[in-house]
């Protein structure tokens, strides 16, 4: 049994609310040294079977039409363990 | 001549179906409700994918939905001219299956927010807008956490130069949206998708303060007679 | 190696962690004697969750039982205390169902999912009436408004609430936000839900017929909040370490989304005799619930519950309380149809166990048999205690020290833009924004209005029914602060304010629900504050001629032995007959008599005033005066049936003045009113039975004589108009200041 | 320039819908052979200064109080490139 990481985060260009409010709330909590945050998502993939070429080929297709939204995500799968 | 019969899809965390069908009937159509695992639009002359949660909005809101069975059939007939409307939920949906360009994403605010909005209609060159006047502004309920409408910079020019941002926010961007876009349509005009509720506003007694909503439905039966 | 009957008979010895358990020695010797034989691990684990003071009321009990022995006579009430919520005759062949529960302690130890599934919970009550949930609100406390802790708690109760409901498709009509230092550590989340169906419809929790079948179904089960009904409810958190921390529930709304519209269907399709929800204590709560109150006897093999987490253990099993899951007996020829539609909303379900006529309730797992009790023993016939109580050692000292000599202002102006800026009056909006009030379009009204509205016509698409014009109307209040000062008098203004706020829409009050927040009933202080409140709900519920149909007690709000001021949170349902001729809240257009219903006292024990301007708590409340409510409500439910009303708004907090301003603030139409007495007691005094009206001038004289008639006091101060709020002579203030300061206190707070 | 990424998931007793949600929805998309789905967050901070002992202990401590919440969540900090 393997496990896949599928990382999804929105594209540069894309404004990220989410990352920005934590970039400015840390200098408020006594944080000091950080420019900039982005945040997106992670998702963890049991595999039934093992992380072949084609099992791989498989995750990145569910990445590309279902995990991640590409006209404002980019993804990256790679094998954990 | 018979009624008009509109559709009314119901996925799995739909919630504003039974006040979409309520705003047809009010408009002396008929409301034929659609359900989301049927490869069946029970020859529909129009579509409502009404707001809500489908599938929890787990993932992003609408990417599960886009492919529920219902959407094999939506998809082919609305680029074939069927009128499709999305609002809030059925907007992020027909985004997500590529129907309408651009994406929907967490509001500026980090919060849901539902307030009464003032928007002014940019185009009444649509299925689902003819019953308005060019310009108009008038007040639709806004409630949502993912309504910030996104695209890239030549989507957007080409929404803008075509004329296919359908309701732009005034008086206040509720969102973040992009150029305050509340909705958008297709090329051909005959699918639009926004995040306010005109399903909201079409009673004195209930829901927003206003009745504006109410032309999004006349147009549909506008727009049926026409043809 | 597993603790099943017969190896308890034979190791009558073995120490057993009920003290862990939250169970006293006294308590464990009792299951002994029971059961004739030490308890098995699972059977232990349901006695010490059935028997916590959380689900078996110990400690209240005895007080609770006034509601139903000096309740009103009622013909609407269907269904009273008792069931897991109370249903009342609403006319035309509808029943509401509604009740109003805390989730105080998961809401502090992480807000967001401790008041998700707070809400989640009081749905669930309410769908297994029979019922469709149509709406919630949401009664909450918070510790000082510029409190660190509550930056945290705040926003994430709110978010929970918020994400929680909406994706429920519920209307969030109403609720309270109040800030006061001694909820810091102890914030109160009390969740309201609200439910109609048909009067011919009820569902009850029970489980007759022997062969038929026991369905678990919704979400699977897993570690959630182990442990939690009874260490989370029963005991203080600063006993708890960190590690001990149980973990947190964490709710699906999806999933109990898809639980309402299957159960539904399966009520249309007539499928159920029997239905219960799991909330805390799980299955053990379920099964014995369901089990005492039908035939008698259940078999459940524990094997088939279906499990997120495959090593979870049967104790485990018997306290996970798991979201989304509902237990149901069914028919075994209806079982097929049943699972059909479970299956076609995306729902689990799996036979678990089959009713049986044995009077006891056994378990199996892996074919050994794990428990084996009278249900009963454990549902119904927990320990109950006596809980000795006293006043107060500093009550005396407290009611003496009168607000008479704190300084009174000079600037009244000032004072009202002080006090329209603070915290607790300030508005709500940054709060109820993110709460969907529109959704499934029946609401009425919802905020600023003084009580949430909804229609019922339109609520039960596809039902076959007769067309009604009725609307239904609920009201949550509650003031900690009077209760301190006098809990007794403090729960009867509760049930006031929130009558009141029923009334001035133009419903008629009809019944009552209550979530009684307290400290420890260990400390004869608190226990004495919680006597003071029932008995003074229960007479002012007789006086008012409506009954208590249920509600819910928290104990153990406390940091160390510092208790939160007892907090009794009264809702009100009311019923207006036609729901098109509702009253909107304030001013409602130019050119409309204004006119102040009720007399008004130097009161200000408690007050909003003394607490912003002196940060004083002494004296005694004001006077609750239950006839001159009564009559107000008569006369206000009366006009509205004519037609006279054009706009109305209730007195509390800040009294006449805030009143007035939110009256204004309502449309943005102003108003310019002369006061008869001392300006001061007039605008600040916060005596209650008093309502602020609007009504056209050629309605004043039937109006002022249908007033005449009811003997309640009128008095006409001024008209409507304008874009300011005068009070001649005193000041005079743009309805645009107003609103600035009004809105802008929240979003300062909390961005 | 530094970049260092927190992966934030939810405890693994504790029920994560989402993921729950997704692993259901795969098969009706005709994805088959994953067993399960967890989903979690990923943020990728940019420190002003190098991603020493000092500044990791910094985003720990970041992890710790802002970015999980570990009532319910785990995290894990690593730098990248
Ligand atoms: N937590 C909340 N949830 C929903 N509505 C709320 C909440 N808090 C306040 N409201 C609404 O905001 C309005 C103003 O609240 P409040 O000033 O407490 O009213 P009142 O003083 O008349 O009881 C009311 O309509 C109330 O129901
Ligand atoms: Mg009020």
């Amino acid at each position: 049994m393997a496990r896949v990481i599928v990382d999804v985060m929105l594209k540069p260009e894309i404004l990220d609310p989410q990352g920005q409010a934590i970039a400015r709330a840390l200098p408020r909590l006594g944080f000091s040294g950080v420019g900039a945050v982005r945040q997106g998502k992670r998702f963890e993939l049991e595999l039934e079977g093992p992380a072949d070429e084609a099992a791989l080929a498989e995750v990145r297709k569910m990445a590309e039409t279902l995990l991640a939204n590409t006209v404002i995500e980019d993804y990256t799968v790679r094998v954990t363990e | 001549m018979s009624a008009a019969r509109v559709g009314v899809v119901t996925f799995p965390g739909t919630l504003d179906d039974q006040d979409a069908a309520r705003a047809v009937h009010l408009v002396g159509a008929q409301a034929v409700p659609l359900w989301h695992a049927d490869h069946d639009l029970k020859g529909v002359d129009a579509v409502f994918l009404p707001g809500g949660f489908s599938y929890g909005d787990y993932l992003r809101c609408g990417a599960i939905s886009r492919f529920a069975p219902i959407m094999d059939e939506l998809i082919p007939a609305a680029g074939a001219g069927l009128p499709v409307i999305g609002t809030c939920n059925g907007f992020q949906i027909l985004c997500e299956a590529h129907l309408l360009p651009g994406a929907l994403t967490r509001n500026a605010s980090l919060h849901y927010v539902c307030r009464d909005q003032r928007v002014r209609i940019e185009q009444t060159a649509t299925a689902w807008t003819n019953a308005f006047d060019q310009g108009q502004e008038i007040v639709l309920p806004v409630k949502h956490g993912e309504g910030r409408y996104v695209a890239s910079d030549e989507t957007l020019a080409a929404l803008e130069a075509g004329g296919h941002v359908v309701v732009r926010y005034v008086g206040g961007n509720p969102n973040g949206s992009l150029n305050g876009i509340a909705g958008i349509r297709n090329e051909a005009g005959n699918v639009v998708g926004l995040m306010p509720h005109p399903e909201h506003a079409v009673e004195e007694l209930v829901g927003a303060p206003s009745t504006d909503g109410l032309g999004f439905f006349t147009s549909i039966l506008k727009n049926l007679v026409d043809a | 190696m597993i603790d099943d009957v017969r190896r308890a008979a034979k190791t009558p010895d073995e120490p057993m962690p009920f003290a862990e358990l939250g169970m006293k020695a006294d308590e464990y010797a009792r299951v002994k004697e029971i059961l004739g034989r030490r308890p098995t691990g699972s059977e232990l684990a349901i006695y010490s969750v059935m028997w916590s003071e959380h689900c078996s009321y110990k400690s209240s009990k005895v007080h609770l039982k006034q509601f139903a022995t000096k309740a009103p006579k009622s013909e609407a009430l269907l269904v009273g205390m008792g069931e897991n919520a109370g249903v009342v005759d609403i006319g035309d062949g509808w029943a509401a169902t509604f009740k109003i529960e805390s989730h105080n302690h998961p809401s502090y130890v992480e807000p967001h999912q401790g008041a998700a599934t707070g809400v989640g919970g009081i749905v669930r009550d309410i769908m297994s009436m029979g019922a469709r949930p149509v709406a919630v609100m949401d009664a909450l406390r918070f510790g000082g408004a510029d409190a660190v802790d509550t930056r945290r708690v705040l926003p994430g109760v709110v978010e929970g609430i918020s994400h929680y409901g909406n994706c429920l498709g519920l209307p969030n009509i109403g609720g309270e936000v109040v800030f006061d230092p001694c909820y810091i550590g102890n914030p109160l989340v009390n969740a309201l839900c609200v439910g109609l169906l048909r009067k011919d419809q009820i569902k009850l929790a029970t489980a007759p017929g022997p062969g038929n079948k026991v369905v678990l179904f919704g979400a699977s089960t897993g570690p959630d909040g182990i442990g939690g009904a009874s260490v989370l409810a029963s005991a203080t958190f600063e006993d708890e370490s960190q590690a001990k921390r149980p973990a947190v529930q964490v709710g699906d709304p999806f999933m109990e989304k898809l639980l309402i519209e299957c159960c539904l269907e399966l009520y249309a399709a007539d499928v159920v005799v029997g239905i219960q929800d799991l909330g805390a204590a799980g299955v053990s709560c379920a099964t014995t619930e369901l089990a005492a109150k039908g035939t008698g006897g259940m078999h459940v093999d524990l094997t088939r519950v279906p499990l997120r987490d495959p090593s979870l253990r049967p104790e485990e099993i018997l306290m996970s309380e798991s979201q989304e899951r509902m237990m149901a007996v069914v028919e075994p020829r209806d079982i097929p149809a049943f699972m059909a539609i479970c299956e076609k909303w995306d729902v689990p379900a799996t036979v678990i166990g089959e009713v049986t006529d044995t009077g006891r309730l056994v378990m199996t797992w892996e074919d050994e048999i794990i428990v084996d009790i009278p249900p009963g023993t454990a549902a119904d016939e927990g320990p109950v205690y006596e809980r000795p109580y006293h006043e107060p050692a500093g009550q005396a000292a407290l009611n003496a020290d009168t607000p008479d000599g704190l300084a009174r202002p000079a600037d009244l102006r000032e004072t009202l833009l002080k006090l329209l800026g603070s915290p607790n009056l300030a508005s709500k909006e940054w709060v109820t924004s993110q709460y969907d009030r529109y959704v499934r379009s029946n609401t009425v009204l919802a905020q600023p209005a003084d009580a949430g509205m909804l229609r019922i016509s339109e609520t039960m698409a596809g039902v076959e029914h007769e067309p009604t014009t009725r609307g239904i109307a609920l009201s949550t209040d509650g003031n900690g602060r009077y209760a301190k000062l006098d809990p007794y008098a403090g729960a009867q203004l509760a049930l006031a304010e929130a009558y009141r706020n029923v009334a001035v829409t133009g419903a008629q009050p009809l019944a009552v629900t209550n979530c009684l927040n307290f400290g420890s009933p260990e400390d004869p202080e608190v226990m004495w504050q919680f006597a003071e409140a029932t008995r003074g709900l229960a007479d002012a519920c007789r006086a008012l001629g409506v009954p208590v149909t249920g509600g819910n007690v928290s104990f153990y709000n406390q940091t160390g032995s510092t208790a939160i001021h007892p907090t009794p949170v009264v809702g009100v349902l009311g019923v207006i007959d036609d729901v098109a001729k509702r009253v909107p809240t304030g001013f409602t257009k130019e050119g409309l008599r204004v006119v102040l219903l009720g007399d008004t006292r130097e009161e200000f024990g408690g007050s909003e005033w003394a607490h912003v301007a002196h940060r004083h708590l002494g004296g005694l409340p004001p006077h609750a005066d239950l006839e001159a409510e009564r009559a107000l409500a008569t006369v206000l439910v009366e006009a509205t049936r004519r037609g006279l009303l054009a706009g109305s708004h209730d007195l509390s907090d800040g009294g006449l003045a805030v009143a007035l301003a939110e009256a204004c603030l309502a449309r943005g139409v102003g108003a310019s009113v002369t006061l008869s007495g001392e300006p001061f007691t007039d605008l600040f005094s916060e005596s209650a039975s008093r309502a602020l009206i609007a009504v056209r001038p050629d309605a004043y004289d039937a109006f002022a004589s249908l007033c005449g008639r009811h003997e309640v006091p009128c008095y006409g101060l001024g008209m409507t108009g304008g874009d300011r709020l005068v009070v001649e002579g005193v000041f005079e203030i743009p309805v645009a200041e107003l609103r600035e300061t009004h809105e802008a206190a929240l979003p300062a707070l909390f961005g």
